[in-house]
Formats: C-alpha cells, structure tokens, sequence
C-alpha cells in the first residue's frame, strides 16, 4: 500500500544519552521494532547511534557523520531544540528526512514529533485542583535547568498555579530529573517549607520525593507520579495500605517506534503534517494495576506503536 | 591577627566547617527559625556519600597535579546495580552484595590503574576512558532496570539517632580511620611525599607504583561503596545516580583544603565541605532563589569561602 | 693584589629575620670596583639571606643599601639593582627547566627582543659559555631540563655573565657556584672570575672551599650567626685563620683528615654490592664489599650517578638483582641534586628526615610519633642542623643545612649500604670534616658507602676508587695508589 | 636521517599528528565520501570551537593551573552571541568584554590572594552557568548572521575549519612559543620565581594568561553559536573535560610551562574525530559509549610505546 518502496531504505536514529530507563526502554523499543521492519523487508538497516555525553556539540557532531554515511533518514531525540538547527539544516539540504521526537528541533524543514509538555505541566495542576479544596500548598520538583521541557513543564505548571489561585508554590527545587538528587533537594527543602499538600513533578521524580518525605517524617502529600516501575509500585503499595490515591503522566518511551514509522511513511510518498502531538501517557487509580502489569520490573511504562496505528494517526491529524 | 590566621592555616578544614555554619545559620533564618535540628540531619545523611567518595578522590588528587579520578559516576552505576543485583531484594545477601560492589570497585581502580601504568596514559584522560567503558558494562549488565535493594538496607540507610543519622556515625569512623591512614602510617606517608616530588619519594625508598596503585584502587572502591549505598538509600540503581559526584567529588576535596597541587592532605575538611556545600544548596531553595540566581549565588559563595579562607600557604 | 679604590655596593646594618630566626644582625659590607670578595661561613650563617638582600629578592628589616655612594635603600628591589648592573648567580637553581638555554637567557635580559632574538640571544650565551667553559657540550637550543645539574649550573653562570648593549655589570654575586660543579669547570669558571675582576668589575664568591677562597679572591669577609666576625684581605688570612674566625669546633682535625688505609677489609668480607655499567665492555665492574668506601671519580655526568641509580633501583627489588646488577642489602641514597632528587618541599624537617625509617619506627600500621621525633632530634644534633625546631618547614633551612637534613635521612635508616650522590654540595667546611668521621666511624660498624665526588679531597676518604669515563669505569685505584694525577689522567685518557 | 626520524623526542613531538593519522585514516577508509571538500568541511567544523577552548585551556596549563570552568564559560558566551549581541549589539559586545575582563580579574584574584585555581575556577563555572540560565531560560536565540556567514563560509580549495585550524595553531604557536613574550609566560609555569627574580611580574603574566584564556574561550563560544545558530545554557559544558583531553593529547603537561600549541589544536580534532569515528562503525547500543572510551584508550597507547622508549633513553643522561 505504500507508494513507494523502502526495502533499500536506511533510517538512522540519533540519540544522545543512555544513561537512564526511559531512554534505555526507547532505545530497546526502536531496535525490536527495527530489527522486525528489517527482517520484514520493510527497510534496509535501521541501526540507533547514542553518544557517551548528553550534549549538543556531540550530536551535532553525530549527525553530520550520519549525514556523510548517506541515511534516507535520521531521527532525532535532540540534546536541544535549536542547537542542531543547522545541522539539521545541512541535512535537509542533502535530501534527508529529518524526524525528532521526544525532544523535538525547531528547524522547521524536520517533522516533529510532539509532546505538549506545558499541558503535562496544567494537567497536574488540573488534577490537584480537583482532588484539593481550599487553598494549598505545593512543592514543585523541576528537571534539569536551562532545558525546554524543564522550562515547558514549569510554564505550564506556573500557568495552572495562575489559574488556581487558592494554590500556592511554596518551594521548587530542582532535581535533574535524577531520582537520587530529587531525593536530596527535597529532603534539603523540606525543614524550611510549611505544610505541603501536594507534589508537582516532571515524572520519575515522584519516588524520591516520597521517600524524603518518609524519612522526614512528615505527611504524605498528593505526589504526582512519573511512569517509572518503581513509582507506580509504590503508589500501588499505599493504595492497598491506605487508599492513597494520585495520577501520573508521562511520554511513552515508546514514541521512537511512532518516529521509526512516521520517517518510514514519509520516504515510501505519504504526505505527512510536519507536526504532530502525541498523546501523553496517564495512569491513574482504575488502570494502575493494569498497567504495572504490563510494566517490565525496574524498567518504565510503555507503549510502542505499529505501522497501522501510526498510518491511522497521520490520517486522524491530516484531517484535523 | 596575623597569629591567629597562622593558627587557622594549621587547620585548613575549620574553614568549610564554618562556611557550612553560615550557610546553615542563614538558612535557618530565612525559614523564619523553622526546622533547624531537621536540615542539619538531612545534611548529614546526604552528605555521607560525598565525604565517601570525597575521601577517595583525596588519595587521588593528592598524589600531585593531573591526578583525578573522573571514572566515579560510572563506578558508582555499576557497583550500585551490582549490588542490587546480587541482593536481589534480600535481606540475607546484603552483605554479599556490598562486597560484590567493592570487589567491582578493585576492578575499576585496577584497570584504572592499569591504563596509567600500562599503556602510560595521563590520568585524567585514562579515567574518562575508563568511565565510558565502565558505563558501558553498567548497561549491558544492568539494562537500566532499577532493582530494589533488600528492605533492611533500605531501612537501615535510614536509621536515625536522635537525629543523627546512623550512617553519618559510621562514616565519620571511617573518616577519622582514613585521616590515621593519611598521617600515621607509611602508606599515607608515601602517597604525601609522591604528591610533592615522585623522584624524591623514589629515591627516599617508597614503593611508588604500589602507592599509586592502591591510591587509584582506594577510591574506586570507596566509589563502589557508595554506589551501593546510595542506592539502597535511594531505593534502587539507577544509571545516572553517579553523575552529580563528579565535578562534587572534586569540589569537597578542594573546599575541604587538601592541595591540589598534592602533598597536602585533609580529611576532616571534606566533612565540613560536604555539609557545607549541602547546606547551601538548601539556603538557596529556602530562599527561593530560582536556577540561574541559585547557580550565581553558589558560584560566589564557593570563590568567596576559598578567598576568605586564604590560598597555600606555600608554592 | 690590589687595595681596593672606590666602593660599588654598601650595606650598612642590615637587619633580616625569619619569625624567630635573625638570619641577619647589624651586618656591615662593602665591594670595591676591581674587587673579588670571598663570602665564607658556617651552613646558616646567613651569606644567601645576605646576598637576597643585595640583590633585591628579600627586602631587609632594617640597613641601608648604597651603590656608588648614592643611597637606594627605599628603592632597593630587583629591577633596580639590575639597572644598578648588580646580579646574583643563586644557590638554587633560578633556571626555567621547560625553556631552551637561550630562552632562559632571554628571561634574565628584559632587553633580548624583537626580530632575531633567539638567535642573539643563542649566541651571547653560547659565547659566553664558550669563553668560560671551553668543551661545555651545550647548544642553544637545548632544553634546560635534559641538561646535568652540572651543566645547568654553567649555563646559570654564564647568563648572568652575559651583557646585552645596554646593560650594565657592576658586581656579580656568586652563591656557591663550584658546588655543582667538577673540579675542571670549578678551575674555568674561577680563572674567569679573576679576568672579570681583572677588568675592573666586581664579585662576591661564596664557597665553602677555603682552597678556592683564598686563591681567588682579594677579601675574605667571614660571617658567623648572621654577623660578619671577620673581614680582611686575602692575602692576610690564612686556611686556619678563615676556620678559627668561623668557629669549627672541627679545626683540630684539620690535616688529620687522611684516612688510615684499610685494605685488608676487601679481602676479608663479604660484596655487598656488584654493578657493571650497562655500557661497559671488558668485566671491570664496581664492587663494594661490606664496610668498605667506594669512591666514585671522574669528570662530573660521566655515568657516576647512573651507577648509583642502577644499583639503587636493584636494592628496591625484593631479590636485590637486575641484570648488571648484584645488591645484598638494603640501600638509602643521599641526594646531591637536592631540590629535584632530595627534599621534600611542604614537609617539616622531621618529616624530611623520618621518611626513609618509617618502616623500622612502625608499631603494628603506625608510625610511632614519639620514636619519630626521637629520631629526628638526634640527628639533628649529631649532623648540627641550624634551627629552632624540627618542626619548621624543610625550606626554612640554609642550603646545607637542607642537605645535612638529607644525610639524617640515609644516615638514621636502617640502610646497610649508603649511596651518595655528590653529597657535599653546599655543606660548610666543619661539618664536612664531622661528616667524614661519621661515616668511617659507620663504615667500621660494617656500612658501606658508595661514594660520587667531584672533590679529590674526598676521594682520599675511601678505600677504593672507581674513576669514570664516558659511561664506563676506566680505572680502580686502591687507598695506597691513590694520586690526584692518576684520577685526572684517567678521567681524560681513559678511553676514547 | 631515519634515525633522527625515530628519536623518542621526534616522535613524541610527531604524536599528535600520528594520533589524528590513526583516527583520520579508517574514517578515510570506511566512508570515501569524507574526503571530499563538503565531507572534511561537515567533520571537522565542530572541532573549531573546541580547538579553540582548548588552547584557551592551555593558557590556563602553561602557568600550573587548571581551568574547570571553561565549558561553562563557552556556554555562556554562546549564550551572549544568541541573544545579546544579535538583540543589542552594542550591549553584547560590552558584555563580552566583560566576560574577558572577568577572566582576568579572575587571573588577578589568583595570583594575588594566592588561591588554588581549580577552586576558584569551579566555583566560577557556577557563575557562568547561572548567568547563562538567567540570559536564556530554555534553548534558543539566533546568532547573528555575520557571525553564521564567517562559519559558514567556504574558502576555494581547502575547507573552512583547516584554514581556521592552521591559522589558530600558527598564530599561538608563534606568540606563545617562538616570541619573546611568550618565552616569559611559558618560563613562569616553568620556574615562577626564577622568572619572578630575573625582574618580571607574576601577576602581569597571570593576567596576561587567563585574559587570554579569556579571549579563546570567547572565540569558542562565538564560533561555536556561529555552527549552532542557537545556543543553551549547557551547550559546551563537556568542553571543560575535552579541552584538558586535547592539550595532554596534544603533548602538554600539567605542570611545569610544557605545552604545544599545535598539538593542542591536533589532540582537540583528534578527539571531535575519535567521538565521531564510531557512527561510521555499526556497534550494538549498549556498547557504543564504551566504545568512545576504547577510541581514546587506543589514541592514546601510541605514547605508552614512545614513551617507554624514551624512558630508556632519559635514564642515561638523567
Ligand atoms: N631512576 C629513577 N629516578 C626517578 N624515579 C624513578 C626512577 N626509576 C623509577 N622511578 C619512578 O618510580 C616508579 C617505579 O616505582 P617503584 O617504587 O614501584 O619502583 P621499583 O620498585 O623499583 O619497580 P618495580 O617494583 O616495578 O620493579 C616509576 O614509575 C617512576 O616514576
Ligand atoms: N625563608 C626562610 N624562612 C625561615 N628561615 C629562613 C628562611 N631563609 C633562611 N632562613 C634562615 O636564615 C638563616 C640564614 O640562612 P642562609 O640561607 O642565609 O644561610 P647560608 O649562610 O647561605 O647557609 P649555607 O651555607 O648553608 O647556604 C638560616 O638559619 C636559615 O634557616
Ligand atoms: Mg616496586
Ligand atoms: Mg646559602
């Protein structure tokens, strides 16, 4: 059904760290799910690149070496939105397909790939709005600084705040997005706050915190979880104990499957819209089991995607 | 005056212990008197693993210029997963898996060691090496998956004494067991000397390159230490717990008073370095400092607290 | 020799103390034009303090410092004394080991710049080198830090003797220049100096060799605890007087000092130590046995040192053996090069002292302090270490004060043979002679001694003398046949 | 002739170049396509700005210190060339400024109170980064176009980044190691008081040194945003570690005034080329950052062979 044929086409993935779950998950993801498109005679060779240090310069770097080797196509998880800009740009000019996930490029020749981060920021907001009367005060869990989902997040979150007025930051640490380091920037923070009553994150943070608030001795507040096996055990674990319930979002790490067969469709002639946003990834009380579940131990929540899936999503976002 | 800063030049490490006072007087006021006792007990239990690997990277470091160890975050993945690994949640193996972590950590210093002997590479450069490789292995080994560790240990890590943390008890053993080994034994001696002149050291009759190689191995190990430490305090390894010890491993050291120019030595200051630089970071966050502000701020103290506290007393 | 006319430089009650230390009291001296001034006096005394002064690098406490009459005192540092033409050889080493030969002497004259300046810079100091030490071996454009201790120590002096256009030279100061240096180079560089003086300049020259003293210069001023007790012309002075005036309490064994010989030991006792050079052809070999002295002869970076360091480094191996190489006991090593091979530079004396016993002062894994300071203290007193306190960093201490530190260190070990490296550099006359005691007094208790000298009066201290020539031994001389001819011959004619 | 080309000092001094041989040639091999004009000019573009750093690093070595700070000081430069300078030139261009004067304030600040460097340039890294964030939040800005036109341009014959490559090797070369000036600044890192007696300023040679280090680090940024068009607050911070990579690479040492300007620009393009060696290789992903570290290991065992020849050599003049 494909307009052209891509057997003897070569997708590169560019990657640019490997040192934590999530990118070992998405990692994981693409290759199964290139090494079944290989063997199916879909694409040529689909091999994923990571370089030893989360920078752009290195990517940039890669990339261009991906570029010299002649990839039909290169998708991106960028170290930043802008930094590879021009070599992206170099790329599209040598006829490659560009596609960035994750943490998409602005460049505009490349696709992208979206997660609407500053909605998973409202959303939290959303959701506590709900679950809290009355005014509140909330610990807010940054990433990494000088980032733009650490910054997209945090708008979000701040613009729900301004929504809420009852709601209140009290203290916002960052925690890089490293559980052991949320761990100590609240525990750090904590002695100084009043009462907290609930936990904004930007996911994967929410175990730390929960664990500084234990050993601080201090109640348990709503903490919004990320899609790690370990949170969502510990969620389940206070749900059984005492009915703690709390929500957690996420982006599947699964995404670089979605980017695989958008990079796929678009050398085999499918027009395809140079934005699309996937959806974020929720669990909440009702499906936490189910999704624990289907979660490997250790590793994080997933979801990846077939080739129909993805060719009915571009239709869906075609004729939005 | 001049007497009394001759005094505090004898004992280089009363400095970070008062940078770290100032830090936490501040703070304390900034929260309007609120959680004194609590923030010094959360300094302590998270200060532990930098003293740790802190007193590792001065047996490095004092071996004279060039010398760091920069593999630590990687080790620290590794022995963490290994550990957890290998207690696989329980209880029982706890003490097998902290021996694993340390038996990975002689593997590290080993081949450490190895590249800097063997194939003569710079040290600095070897350990980078090294780390990526080490981090490699982390992978492969670990898949990135977090494994628990065993719920004593993790309750354990936890322990308190009347607000003291039992494990900042322990350490401060081991520092002080350390501190004998720096400046009483012909070991510490040895390592001192090789940091001011290794052709002196030589010819003076020190076993060099045995010296060296236990200096290198010392804090890969303590660096596998930690790594199980802190993921069983953290509840699990992950790959990327190790990555903020690698410039701090080095700052502790320095702060602490130890040379870098090697020779000289301090134990005692990377405890007052450790809570210091903590207790800061906790100074900004109560004042609500954002990231840019709170990065400036951290910046100005630490050039501030090293001017104040006066440079080498000798070249 | 002649009076002296007119007066260069001037100090008048000069004053300087370290903490506790008055290195320097109400000290009077002056250089006249056309004058060689010889500097003598016990390690300590205070000639280096002094000569820092003179030469701007230390500022005194109190005194004033006059040139050609007019006084400077409040000006006095080292860019006006250079204006002034007043320079200072060091007694450390003042050289950039990472430079080239000319580069070192483009940083000692601010005036070598522009288009060309390597290669003027290059041939001044190679002129200069070639007019003081004909066959010195050494190229512009070698690197400072591949070079012996003895040809750096030439290049040092000759950059200071070396004078761009618009420079002046007035008075150079020499801080016991022939210390580093063989008995050959020591000869050029003082016939040098007395041209130099010759010609109208002036000098002062520190040594602890009287012989040189009093054969070079015109003026002997003695200092003796930061004093100067004695100043008067050379030719009134005589070897006793110079010692009587610095106060040795050695002086009786002056003269005394020719060793008893002694040869029966190599027959009797067991080799202790058996080195070839590794380039040596025949089977010649340096062998030492038990409690004997080995002398080790011959112009100075003729493979002696290497020696040493080949059979040190076979006495660290657990079985004392390489391959040209047999050592039976343990070794400790007396370094003559001290700041490179020798002290330790952030430590205590103590600490510089105890580092080769730590093993023999352990309990279980620690060190015994006490034992420790035990052992520092006394040998202190036996070598005569001039400080307050053992305790004071290693780089308090006067130049041979440094090195008797060194001796304390081989000398309190539990060493059983004692290498020693041209030991005496900068050590003071008295001490020597206590030195020499010590160890023939060690040797009869069953030490032994392997020796390397550039001084032939020390050579007469030795059982057995090995003279060295191109990385070779090309001679062995026992006690009796021992002559100064025969070693000079032998370091020139050995071999091609 | 062959002799003197296989002296340990020859090769030592030639390491460099047989390292970047070692790493150049098999990417010559696996991919043809690299040795065209466009194929150099797209490999070796980014190694400009880390040449630079890198010799900004080696200021910073030459006189005994160590300069932790300077990737974060190439951020926040980039961080300036992406907003202020393209914004508010004139503003930008003063801010620069500032950045080099803070550089040598910070020269100053060393030598006078007598610090350790490493602490003082440290702590400084924090302040670059904090800086960088409060100037730029989240990724982003646009440099200047002239400053994209200059690192985008295309000089006939030979690729932009060897010209620069060259240039900046010779003219450092030239200041540093064969002028009369430089010859004061190496003399300090090796004998600072005897250059300190023969009449010179330490802390003028201080100053000069970490104003340049200052300049370079500057020069990095700019050329670096010039690549990048846009810039974040983090976006060289593994400089700091490349940059001291590349001057050891390049046969620097960390003390003792011994360094080389062009094999610091050699050992920076070595390991840009080593990083990127291994997407031409196909390694299975979990084992791709091991392997940049085995690339290094392997640059780098060439000296132990060199070196131990010369081990041989030293012990006889020794
Ligand atoms: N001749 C020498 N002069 C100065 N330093 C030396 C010399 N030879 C070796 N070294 C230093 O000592 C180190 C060897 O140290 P070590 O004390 O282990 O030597 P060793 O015991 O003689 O050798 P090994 O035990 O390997 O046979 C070398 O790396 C070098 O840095
Ligand atoms: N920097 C210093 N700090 C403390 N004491 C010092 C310092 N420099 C010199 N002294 C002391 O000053 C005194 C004079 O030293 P000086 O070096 O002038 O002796 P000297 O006559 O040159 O001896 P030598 O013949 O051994 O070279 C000594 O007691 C020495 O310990
Ligand atoms: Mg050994
Ligand atoms: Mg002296």
């Amino acid at each position: 059904e494909d307009l052209q044929d891509t057997s003897d086409m070569r997708i590169a993935l560019s990657n640019n760290y490997a040192g934590n779950s999530w990118r070992q998950a998405m990692l994981k993801s693409w290759e199964e799910n290139a090494d079944e498109a290989v063997s199916a005679g879909v694409v040529q060779e689909a091999p994923s690149f990571t370089t030893a240090e989360n920078q752009a310069t290195e990517q940039a770097q890669q990339l261009q070496n991906l570029i010299l080797q002649g990839y039909d196509a290169i998708v991106i998880d960028a170290a930043s939105p802008t930094a590879l800009n021009g070599t992206v740009r170099q790329a599209c000019e040598q006829g490659i397909v560009v596609v960035s996930f994750d943490a998409v490029v602005t460049e505009p020749c490349a696709y992208r790939i979206e997660v609407d981060f500053k909605g998973m920021g409202e959303r939290q907001v959303e959701y506590l709005a709900d679950r809290l009367e009355g005014s509140a005060n909330l610990l807010e869990i940054r990433g990494l600084s000088g980032t733009s989902v650490d910054e997209n997040i945090h708008a979000g979150i701040a613009a729900g705040v301004e929504a809420v007025p009852r709601f209140e930051i009290v203290g916002s640490v960052h925690g890089d997005w490293t559980q052991s380091v949320a761990q100590k920037e609240v525990a750090g923070i904590l002695p100084t706050l009043p009462e907290v009553d609930a936990v904004v994150t930007q996911g994967g943070d929410g175990y730390g915190a929960a664990q500084a608030f234990k050993s601080a001795g201090r109640d348990l507040p709503i903490i919004i979880m990320g899609n790690r096996h370990d949170e969502l055990t510990w969620w389940k674990q206070q749900k059984d104990a005492n009915q703690y319930e709390t929500m957690s979002v996420s982006i599947s790490p699964g995404s670089s499957t979605f980017a695989f067969w958008v990079a796929q469709q678009i050398l085999a002639g499918r027009e395809v819209p140079k934005q699309m946003t996937l959806p974020m990834l929720t669990v909440n009380q009702d499906n936490l089991e189910k999704r624990l579940e289907q979660t490997q131990e250790g590793s994080v929540t997933n979801k990846t995607y077939s080739k129909q899936e993805v060719i009915d999503f571009i239709q869906q976002a075609k004729s939005n | 005056m001049d007497q009394l800063r001759q005094k505090l030049g004898e004992v280089p490490w009363v400095w970070s212990f008062l940078g770290a006072a100032v830090m936490w007087v501040i703070a304390v006021y900034v929260a309007d008197g609120k959680g004194a006792g609590d923030m010094l007990s959360a300094a302590m239990s998270f200060s532990v693993y930098f003293v740790i690997v802190g007193i590792g990277q001065m047996f490095v470091i004092t071996l004279g210029p060039g010398n760091i160890d920069l593999s630590i975050p990687a080790n620290m993945a590794l022995s963490g997963a290994l550990a957890m690994k290998v207690m696989g949640g329980s209880d029982a193996m706890i003490l097998v898996g902290l021996l694993a972590a340390l038996g990975s950590g002689v593997a590290v210093g080993t081949f450490n060691y190895g590249l800097i002997r063997i194939l003569r590479i710079p040290p600095i450069i070897a350990t980078l090496s090294a780390s990526f490789l080490i981090q490699s292995v982390a992978i492969s080994y670990g898949r990135g998956l977090r494994i628990k560790p065993p719920e004593g240990l993790g309750e354990f890590m936890s322990v308190q004494l009347g607000g003291v943390p039992a494990i900042a008890v322990l350490t401060v053993g081991l520092a002080a067991i350390m501190a004998v080994v720096l400046g009483r034994t012909p070991y510490g001696r040895g390592l001192i000397a090789i940091g001011q002149n290794t052709r002196a050291a030589w010819l003076a009759g020190i076993n060099v390159e045995v010296t060296r190689y236990l200096a290198y191995t010392l804090c890969a190990v303590f660096a596998g230490l930690t790594g199980a430490l802190l993921a069983a305090f953290s509840g699990g390894a992950s790959l990327n717990m190790g990555e903020e010890y690698l410039l701090s491993s080095i700052a502790v050291v320095v702060i602490g008073g130890t040379s870098i120019a090697g020779g000289r030595s301090n134990v005692p200051g990377i405890v007052g370095a450790a809570l210091f630089l903590y207790l800061m970071v906790t100074m900004l966050n109560a004042m609500g400092a954002g990231p840019g502000m709170r990065s400036l701020m951290t910046g100005l103290i630490i050039v501030g607290v090293i001017t104040l506290a006066g440079g080498e007393t000798d070249t | 020799m002649r009076e002296p006319t007119n007066d260069v430089v001037e100090l008048r009650g000069i004053d300087k103390s370290f903490g506790a230390v008055r290195a320097l009291q109400q000290v009077d001296l002056t250089v006249a034009a056309g004058e060689c001034l010889g500097l003598v006096g016990h390690n300590g005394a205070g000639k280096s303090t002094l000569m820092h002064v003179l030469a701007g690098t230390l500022a005194p406490d109190r005194g004033a410092i006059a040139i050609r009459g007019a006084d400077e005192t409040a000006s006095w540092a080292v860019s006006s004394a250079q204006d002034r033409g007043v320079r200072c050889i060091f007694q450390e080493l003042s050289l950039c080991p990472n430079l080239t030969v000319a580069e070192n002497a483009r940083v000692a004259h601010a005036g070598i710049k522009g288009w060309g300046w390597r290669r003027r810079a290059s041939r001044l100091i190679v002129d200069k080198l070639d007019e003081i030490f004909p066959g010195h071996g050494v190229k512009g454009d070698d690197v400072v830090g591949d070079l012996s201790i003895g040809q750096r120590q030439m290049v040092e002096i000759a950059r200071a003797f070396t004078q761009t256009d618009e420079e002046r030279l007035e008075l150079i100061i020499l801080d016991e220049p022939t210390s580093s240096l063989d008995a050959v180079s020591a000869r050029q560089l003082l016939d040098f100096v007395r041209t130099f003086v010759d010609a109208g300049k002036s000098c002062v020259l520190i040594s602890h060799l009287l012989g040189e003293i009093l054969g070079y210069s015109d003026r002997v001023a003695v200092m003796r605890d930061g004093q100067v007790v004695a100043n008067s012309p050379a030719a009134e002075m005589s070897r006793d007087g110079l010692v009587a005036a610095m106060g040795n309490v050695a002086e009786a064994q002056q003269g005394a000092a020719v060793r008893q010989s002694s040869e029966h030991v190599r027959a009797d006792t067991p080799v202790a130590v058996e080195a070839r050079p590794p380039t040596q052809q025949d089977d010649q070999a340096v062998t030492a046995h038990r409690g004997e002295i080995i002398g080790l002869a011959g112009l100075a970076g003729h493979g002696q040192t290497d020696l040493l360091l080949q059979v040190f480094q076979a006495g660290k191996r657990a079985r004392g053996k390489t391959k040209h190489t047999r050592v039976m006991q343990s070794c400790a090593l007396v370094a003559g090069d001290r700041q490179s091979d020798g002290i330790f530079p952030r430590w205590s004396i103590l600490k510089n002292i105890s580092i080769r016993s730590l093993g023999q002062l352990r309990r279980g894994p620690l060190i015994r302090t006490a034992k420790e300071r035990e052992l520092a203290e006394s040998w202190r007193t036996r070598m005569g270490i001039r400080t307050p306190s053992v305790d004071n960093g290693i780089l308090s201490l006067s130049g041979g004060n440094q090195q008797k530190a060194l001796f304390a260190r081989a000398f309190g070990s539990d060493a059983e043979i004692v290498l020693m490296d041209d030991p005496m550099r900068g050590v003071d006359f008295g001490t020597k002679l206590e030195v020499y005691d010590l160890i023939r007094s060690e040797a009869g208790n069953g030490r032994t001694f392997i020796w390397y000298t550039t001084e032939m009066e020390e050579l007469e201290n030795c059982d057995y003398v090995y003279v060295f020539r191109n990385n070779r031994v090309v001679a062995g001389l026992s006690h009796s046949e021992l002559t100064e001819e025969k070693v000079i011959h032998s370091s020139f004619e050995g071999e091609g | 002739m062959l002799e003197r080309l296989l002296s340990p000092r020859f090769l030592r001094a030639a390491l460099p170049a047989i390292a970047l041989a070692a790493v150049l040639l098999p990417i010559f091999a696996i991919q043809p396509r690299t040795m065209s004009y466009f194929g150099l000019d797209l490999l070796l573009n980014l190694a400009i700005p880390i040449a630079f750093a890198t010799l900004a690093q080696m200021f910073i070595l030459t006189v005994n210190d160590l300069d932790l700070g300077i990737g974060a000081y190439v951020s926040l430069v980039a961080c300036i060339g992406a907003t202020l300078l393209n914004s508010a030139p004139l503003l930008g261009v003063l801010a620069l400024l500032g950045c080099v004067a803070a550089y040598t304030a910070m020269g100053v600040l060393i030598q006078l109170r007598n610090l350790p460097a490493i602490v003082v340039t440290l702590g400084m890294s924090f302040v670059w980064s904090g800086v960088a964030i409060m100037l730029l939040p989240q990724p982003g800005g646009e440099a200047p176009a002239w400053l994209q036109g200059i690192m985008s341009f295309k000089p006939p014959g030979v690729p932009f980044p060897i010209v620069a490559a060259v240039v900046m090797g010779l003219v450092v070369h030239f200041g540093l190691l064969r002028s009369a000036t430089g010859t004061i600044l190496r003399g300090t890192g090796g004998n600072a008081r005897a250059v300190q007696r023969a009449g010179w300023s330490l802390l003028r040679t201080k100053a000069t040194m970490y104003t340049l280090a200052g300049l370079f680090g500057l020069l990095a940024g700019l050329s670096l945003v010039g690549i990048t068009t846009s810039a974040d607050a983090n976006i060289a911070l593994r400089y700091t570690l490349l940059s001291i990579a590349g001057v050891i690479l390049g046969g620097g040492e960390f003390v003792g005034g011994r360094v080389s300007p062009i094999g610091a620009v050699l050992g920076a393009i070595t390991l840009t080329l080593a990083v990127s060696f291994l997407s031409f290789v196909r390694i299975p992903s979990e084992w791709q950052v091991g392997s940049q570290g085995a690339m290094l290991i392997l640059v780098l065992a060439a000296r132990a062979i060199i070196t131990r020849r010369e081990g041989t050599a030293s012990w006889k003049t020794a």
